[in-house]
């Protein structure tokens, strides 16, 4: 019987691999569950996981492995956006289907030129919308005017986060007191920053990074203490930032994807539990791999092929296909339209669902 | 000498860096109160005899024993036990000063005030190091590196004493004094192994002398006799001046 | 030859030439550089950046790569390459650093620390083939002869050398700036070859991989460079799907080249020399 | 006849210490001179500042009539002067041919390009000018040893090897440091050979540092004596050898 | 002015952490003139010992500490006995021990991304970070103030043990020579062992105080970079330049950050050392010993 290959782009190890570790954990719990059920149509499914460090280099290196040596079908991963970014040329032109985990920013399924990328598709939000979450909940919930942002100028995701936030937080009538940056993956110390932030006289300071530095920023703003700052952080929520930031992060805001007390995922947090005997950590990126696995067998299944190029056409086409977490129809630039934003609080030493929001 | 007990003692010693061959057997002994000189042509193995004896190169074969016991196989426990190099080629510590150098000759040595006694007879020896004292030993000329060499192995005063070519580049009336010295000093009771390119003196300062040919030894005997030897004569003594 | 090999042995092929240039600078002159990726980089970006937004054919823009790095390395020498053994190693680390850190922030051009993404692959086989050869047969005359005598004079005795007459900072210069010049070509071949790149992708990992490619052939030998960088790149794109050895077994590799054979694998001499040697100690035989 | 060097009122300084003191001496053009004095008088320092190895404190330094104060070493062997140094400084990297080899090639020219390609003149000029260094070896006796790298030669060898590198610059002034150091009386004899008979052959103008007496005063007939920096006599060997400052600073009272 | 204050405090607090692994980088290099990149490692080493030892087998603070310091001692002397002896005893050039410890740290960094895995992990705060404030509104943490105590005690201690003692005179001697180092009686295998047992402990110590200011996992000797980097600029093998280097890069990295750009702030620290390099190679208190020819 044919096979059907998938290849999977997660960071295993380096400053992302919480992240990495729970997406291929749920991946192979997708397939697993496929290839029990007879695979798809008869097809059983292959995953193929490669490791990026957290680096676009590494990313690129695998994903050429993937199409040379492997011959996938498609690829899921990775979990940024910069990483789809770099790695999006490769599979366009080996027209080969590759869908983003978390990758929010617009650029990973749009060119230069604002073109629709036929081979690159998200299963996630993008960050305009985002961002308009991230303000509104700053402005319009807590009821906060004088924000600072300090963002990672090495992601394509912070920046474009940040920019995004700003205008959106400007039309809700707040002011961007500071507006700070550091270099993900290398800066460690971020006191210079927060010092600057705390002159500004910001009352909540917005974080649209990757989870270490946002915790590294967290612990250190309470250290120099700036008691009274309240955090709003984008999806890059991750339950290994309390183990660098311990206490400082109680009471701080996420805007995400999903919530971990989704009903609808129920059953999903029991069957990893079962299977590795460990609480689903990093439930979002563990939601969203999970679903894009699901959602990449639907359109195997719908393109009746292990064809790359109909597998992305099937993509394309997605219409109010149920997922786990939510329903999704694809937009003409390869997101899913009106997906939920869920606000999460960190209390008691976890991430918990706080409430919906819908901003005007 | 006979009958006495040499205090130094060499037994088929065989030294080789790769496949050269450098020492192929050789035996020499140095008795109590002697100063023995070693002499041959370039290459005929006298620095490595004297490098074996330290443990400063690896013994291949044959003993090496002081006052009856084995020597070790390392330089810094040959130091311990009584024998100290002043090496070829001056090897001075060049970042540090004079009086650094000469300190760490006395590194074995625990009696804070006799080493500073024997500092005052080394400057007393060599005045212009006293002068130099605080000069980083690497900017000495060539003849003042030397001298302070022969001084730094003299600060640890050892029961032997190994001196690979000390007169080298030296002017002639420092190396008169330095022959002086040494039997003085010898006269003081330290034994002293000497290799000299300038056989003649060095013939005419010890008291018995060991040829070397590309690691044997083909001659031995009392200075006295091996200077008046034509063959060494011809070939180690030259005709020149001295 | 499937894809997938064709692509290692291209990547092999540039990171040759990156070799034979950091060879030239270290195993023949006597500069250690710890700072080599910095002249990768510039290559690399400038072809990108020609390409990418400038339109220009890859051919043009790979060897404006090679001259750009060579014009750094030549501003670069002109201060710095008076400083001798460790503290020019230190330095090259300095220097390298701070031109990926301006890569990095001269975000209107280079799109800062997030890279460029969708250059064109036009570094195929016989591209990099080609570039190799030729680059190898200028790399083999030049150290035959006048100029590598120089250099080696330069290496192994600075004052003797000027005492020849050898305007020692000069030749150290030429030396950098050549060798500038062949890690920029590689560099402008590496962007054809992975189609993004980032400052990231050129730190202090990368220049220690470089001279330790070189140390590991033997310093003062081409095909031992050569050589090394074959091992190398093979080694470590074998493990690359065991990512996480992959590293650990990188860093073993360097250790394990330096205790065993400090003096690398062909030591001083070229292959060219060894077989003819062996060939006649055949011949006595016989 | 003019001076090939004339030295005038040189001083140099290291921190403290007075190195050379109004040094002022000449050398005539096709002389060998020796330059004696106890050790740290400042004869290698000599060299250093003619050689522009060191800067000069104060004084003029004048090579065939033209100034060559503040000098960059390497512009030494454009004015025809080479020397060898008291601690050796081959290349101990490259074979003993090509030591020579390396300082014999300023002679002979090629391009660039043709160094990159080996065409064009390539060739010709490299085995012209491996044989001249091939010449030079055989002048000091070192043929046999051409293709062993230098640093694996004999103490003594490789200061001949200095003195055919020296050579093969073809300079009309030479400057040896300590030729004999090392050396068995033997061996000096043969150096005192080589020598003399370099200095007729090239038509060489020749100052050496020496401390073995047995070779600077058989061959020098012109000899300088430094002490604590400054020149204490100057002459011929035999007033040399009696000079009671002489002796008493450097030779020691009886001299044979 | 406040601001101006703080980003002082800041820069030296920094600096002090400089400071703790700089003096360990001048130390190895004083003796044995090459920059010890694995130093990195051993702080990491330090890092997980003091962590485990707390968490899994629950010792308290004292023991892990104590634990931690012999751990990577030994860590450091089994790395300079297995790797860098057996070059050092077949070539001087030093540039080869240089690969090799990078080479090491990227072993014994690797070493723990496989087995502790890329889970950051916290040190409970045995150190107090709890802000203290000093003038008005600058703040400091605990933290900062200790690190700064510990390194000037290390640092008075080794100045006076390398100055004061023979054995570190015998330590300079060595520094230049190790053969002749020997022949005057030293020891120089176990005087290398001793410089980099006290190196690996210092780097322990270094690596604690770095999980608990930010947080432990195995990319965290990179911060040894910047060390390195100060201990160049004071001048290495110079222990006091090693401290003045490291508050001066701690300063220039926070005042760059603080009214330059903090995009700046690297840019900075590397054109400082390419600067210094230039105008005087041997560092701010480095001596110069010529060449003599
Ligand atoms: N490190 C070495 N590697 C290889 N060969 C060596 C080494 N040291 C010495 N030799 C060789 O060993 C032999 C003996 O050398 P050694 O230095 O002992 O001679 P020597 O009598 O001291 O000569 P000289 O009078 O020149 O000092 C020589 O042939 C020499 O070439
Ligand atoms: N770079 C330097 N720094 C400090 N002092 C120096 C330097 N070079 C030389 N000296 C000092 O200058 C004096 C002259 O040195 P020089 O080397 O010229 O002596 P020399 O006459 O050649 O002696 P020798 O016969 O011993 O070689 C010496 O006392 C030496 O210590
Ligand atoms: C994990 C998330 C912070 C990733 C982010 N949304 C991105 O696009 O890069
Ligand atoms: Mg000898
Ligand atoms: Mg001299």
């Amino acid at each position: 019987e044919e096979t059907v290959k998938i290849g999977y782009l997660a960071a295993l190890t380096g400053d992302w691999a919480a992240y990495g570790q729970t997406e291929k954990n749920t991946a192979q719990l997708a397939v697993d569950e496929i290839n029990a059920k007879g695979g798809i149509d008869g097809r059983k499914v292959e995953l193929v996981v490669y490791d990026f460090r957290g680096r676009q280099e590494d990313a690129v290196n695998a994903v050429r492995r993937l199409l040379e040596e492997d011959k996938v079908s498609a690829i899921v991963g990775a979990n940024a956006s910069g990483i789809n970014i770099a790695t999006a040329a490769l599979v366009n032109r080996a027209e080969v289907p590759q869908i983003g985990t978390v990758s929010t920013n617009p650029m990973v399924t749009v060119d230069r030129k604002g073109k629709v990328r036929p081979y690159s598709f998200r299963i996630c939000f993008t960050d305009p919308y985002q961002g308009k979450l991230i303000a509104w909940f700053a402005a319009k919930e807590l009821g906060k005017t004088k924000a600072a942002v300090l963002y990672d100028i090495a992601s394509d995701y912070a920046q474009g986060l940040r920019e995004f936030f700003i205008k959106s937080f400007e039309e809700y009538g707040g002011e961007t007191v500071a507006d700070e940056a550091f270099k993900g993956a290398q800066d460690v110390d971020f006191r210079a920053q927060l010092t600057k932030i705390r002159e500004a006289g910001a009352d909540v300071l917005v974080l649209p990074n990757m989870g270490k530095e946002m915790a590294l920023i967290m612990k250190q703003a309470r250290e120099l203490g700036m008691d009274d700052l309240v955090f709003v952080g984008g999806d890059g929520y991750a339950e290994f930032m309390w183990e660098i930031a311990g206490k400082s992060m109680e009471n701080s805001y996420w805007i995400n994807h999903v919530s971990p007390s989704d009903p609808n995922m129920a059953k999903f947090f029991e069957d990893y539990e079962a299977k590795y005997n460990d609480e689903c950590k990093e439930f979002v990126n563990g939601i969203l791999g999970y679903d894009a696995m699901y959602w990449l067998f639907d359109a195997i299944d719908r393109a009746d092929s292990t064809d790359s190029v109909k597998i992305a056409q099937a993509l394309a086409d997605t219409k109010d296909l149920q997922l786990h977490h939510a329903t999704i129809t694809m937009d003409e630039f390869h997101n899913p339209l009106n997906k939920d934003g869920i606000v999460l609080i960190a209390k008691d030493g976890k991430g918990q669902f706080f409430k919906k929001i819908k901003p005007e | 000498m006979d009958g006495k007990k040499p205090l130094l003692s060499v037994r088929g010693l065989e030294v080789s860096y790769g496949a050269i061959k450098a020492l192929l057997g050789v035996d020499l002994d140095v008795y109590e109160g002697e100063i023995v000189s070693v002499i041959g042509a370039n290459g005929a193995g006298k620095s490595t005899l004297m490098n074996a004896i330290m443990g400063d190169v690896a013994r291949q074969a044959g003993e090496v024993s002081l006052d009856g016991k084995p020597l070790s196989s390392k330089s810094f426990q040959v130091v311990h036990q009584g024998v100290s190099l002043s090496p070829e080629g001056r090897k001075v510590f060049a970042p540090l000063t004079v009086e650094e150098n000469l300190m760490m000759g006395a590194f074995p040595r625990q009696d804070r005030l006799e080493i500073h006694r024997t500092l005052a007879h080394v400057f007393e020896l060599f005045p212009r190091l006293e002068e130099r004292r605080q000069q980083y030993a690497g900017t000495l000329s060539g003849g003042e590196q030397q001298m302070l060499a022969i001084g730094r192995a003299l600060m640890s005063t050892p029961r032997v004493l190994l001196l690979d070519e000390p007169s080298l580049g030296l002017a002639p009336i420092v190396i008169k004094d330095i022959f002086k010295e040494l039997k003085t000093i010898n006269e003081g009771g330290m034994t002293i192994l000497l290799v000299e390119q300038n056989a003649r003196q060095a013939l005419m300062l010890s008291h018995r002398a060991y040829v070397l040919q590309t690691g044997r030894v083909i001659m031995e005997g009392p200075s006295k006799e091996l200077l008046a030897n034509p063959e060494v004569e011809a070939a180690y003594l030259g005709t020149g001046h001295h | 030859m499937s894809a997938y090999a064709e692509g290692i042995f291209i990547l092999l092929l540039i990171n040759a030439i990156a070799a034979m240039g950091v060879s030239l600078l270290t195993g023949f002159t006597g500069i250690f550089t710890l700072g080599h990726a910095a002249y990768l980089a510039l290559g690399s970006y400038t072809t990108a950046i020609l390409t990418l937004d400038y339109g220009i054919a890859w051919l043009p823009a790979v060897l404006a790569g090679g001259i750009v790095a060579m014009v750094v390395g030549y501003l670069i020498g002109l201060p710095t390459l008076k400083l001798m053994g460790d503290y020019y190693a230190i330095a090259s680390i300095g220097l390298a650093e701070s031109i990926r850190l301006i890569l990095e922030n001269w975000q209107s051009l280079t799109n800062g620390a997030r890279g460029l993404a969708g250059i064109d692959t036009f570094t195929t086989l016989p591209v990099a083939l080609s570039f190799f050869i030729v680059m190898a047969i200028v790399a083999f005359c030049l150290i035959n002869g006048r100029f590598g005598r120089s250099l080696k004079a330069c290496r192994d005795d600075h004052v003797a050398a000027a005492l020849l007459g050898f305007d020692v900072a000069k030749i150290r210069v030429a030396s950098l700036s050549i060798s500038a010049l062949y890690c920029g070509l590689a560099g402008g071949l590496y962007a054809g070859f992975i189609s993004f790149i980032q400052p990231m992708m050129f730190d202090m990992l990368k220049s220690t991989e470089m001279t330790a490619v070189v140390v590991f052939g033997g310093l003062g030998s081409m095909s031992g460079c050569i050589l090394g960088t074959t091992v190398i790149t093979m080694v470590t794109e074998l493990f690359r799907p065991i990512s996480q050895y992959r590293m650990l077994i990188y860093g073993l590799v360097l250790v394990l080249v330096m205790v065993l054979r400090p003096e690398g694998m062909m030591g001083q001499h070229e292959i060219g020399g060894l077989l003819k040697r062996l060939f006649r100690r055949g011949g006595d035989r016989s | 006849m003019t001076a090939i060097l004339e030295l005038d009122n040189l001083n140099k300084f290291f921190g403290g210490v007075h190195a050379v003191r109004d040094v002022s001496f000449s050398l005539e053009k096709g002389e060998l001179a020796g330059l004696i004095g106890p050790n740290g008088a400042g004869k290698t320092t000599i060299f250093n500042l003619i050689t522009g190895v060191y800067p000069l404190d104060s004084g003029h330094i004048v090579s065939n009539g033209k100034e060559i104060n503040g000098l960059r070493t390497c512009d030494a062997v454009g004015l025809g002067i080479a020397r060898t140094f008291q601690n050796l400084r081959l290349f101990k990297g490259s074979t003993v041919l090509e030591n020579v080899m390396t300082a014999g090639q300023r002679h002979h020219r090629y391009s660039f390009l043709e160094a990159a390609t080996h065409l064009g003149r390539w060739k010709k000029t490299e085995k012209t000018i491996r044989d001249e260094a091939m010449e030079y070896l055989e002048k000091v006796n070192l043929a046999k040893d051409a293709d062993r790298m230098a640093g694996t030669l004999p103490y003594g060898h490789q200061r001949r090897l200095e003195i055919a590198r020296a050579l093969a610059l073809r300079p009309e002034l030479l400057l040896l440091d300590e030729p004999a150091a090392g050396m068995n009386p033997e061996e000096v004899q043969a150096l005192n050979g080589l020598i003399v008979g370099i200095h007729k052959e090239f038509d060489l103008t020749i100052l050496v540092i020496e401390h073995h007496m047995e070779l600077v005063m058989e061959i020098c007939p012109h000899v300088v004596c430094l002490n604590f920096g400054a020149v204490i006599a100057e002459g011929p060997p035999e007033e040399i050898q009696g000079n009671p400052e002489v002796l008493k600073a450097y030779l020691g009272e009886e001299v044979e | 002015m406040a601001t101006l204050i703080q980003q002082i405090i800041n820069g030296l607090s920094l600096g002090s952490i400089y400071a703790l692994i700089a003096v360990g980088y001048s130390l190895v290099y004083s003796i044995l003139m090459f920059s010890n990149f694995a130093h990195g490692g051993f702080l990491i080493i330090g890092g997980y010992l003091c962590y485990f030892a707390l968490n899994s087998a629950g010792f308290n603070i004292w023991v892990a500490g104590f634990g931690a310091l012999i751990g990577a001692g030994f860590a450091a002397v089994a790395t300079e006995r297995l790797t860098y002896k057996p070059i050092r005893e077949r070539t001087s050039v030093t540039l080869y021990l240089l690969i090799a410890s990078m080479g090491m740290n990227i072993v014994i960094e690797n070493i723990f991304v496989i087995v502790a895995g890329g889970r950051f992990r916290a040190l409970p705060p045995v150190i107090p970070t709890t802000p203290v404030h000093l003038f008005g509104n600058a703040t400091t943490s605990a933290l900062d103030l200790i690190s700064l105590v510990t390194a000037f005690v290390f640092l008075g201690g080794l100045q006076l043990f390398l100055t004061k003692t023979k054995w570190g005179l015998a330590i300079r001697a060595a520094a230049c020579d190790l053969r002749v180092a020997g022949l005057m009686g030293v020891n120089t295998s176990k005087l290398i062992s001793i410089v980099f047992f006290v190196a690996g402990l210092l780097a322990a110590v270094g690596g604690i105080f770095l999980s608990v200011r930010y947080t432990l996992y195995p990319q965290l000797g990179m911060i040894t970079i910047k060390a390195f980097v100060a201990a160049v600029i004071g001048g290495l093998g110079s222990l006091p330049g090693a401290v003045v280097g490291s508050l001066i890069l701690g300063l220039a990295e926070m005042l760059t950050a603080g009214f330059l750009s903090s995009q700046l702030r690297d840019l900075v620290v590397f054109s400082l050392l390419v600067i210094t390099l230039i105008v005087r190679p041997t560092g701010l208190f480095g001596k110069d010993v010529k060449e003599k020819v």
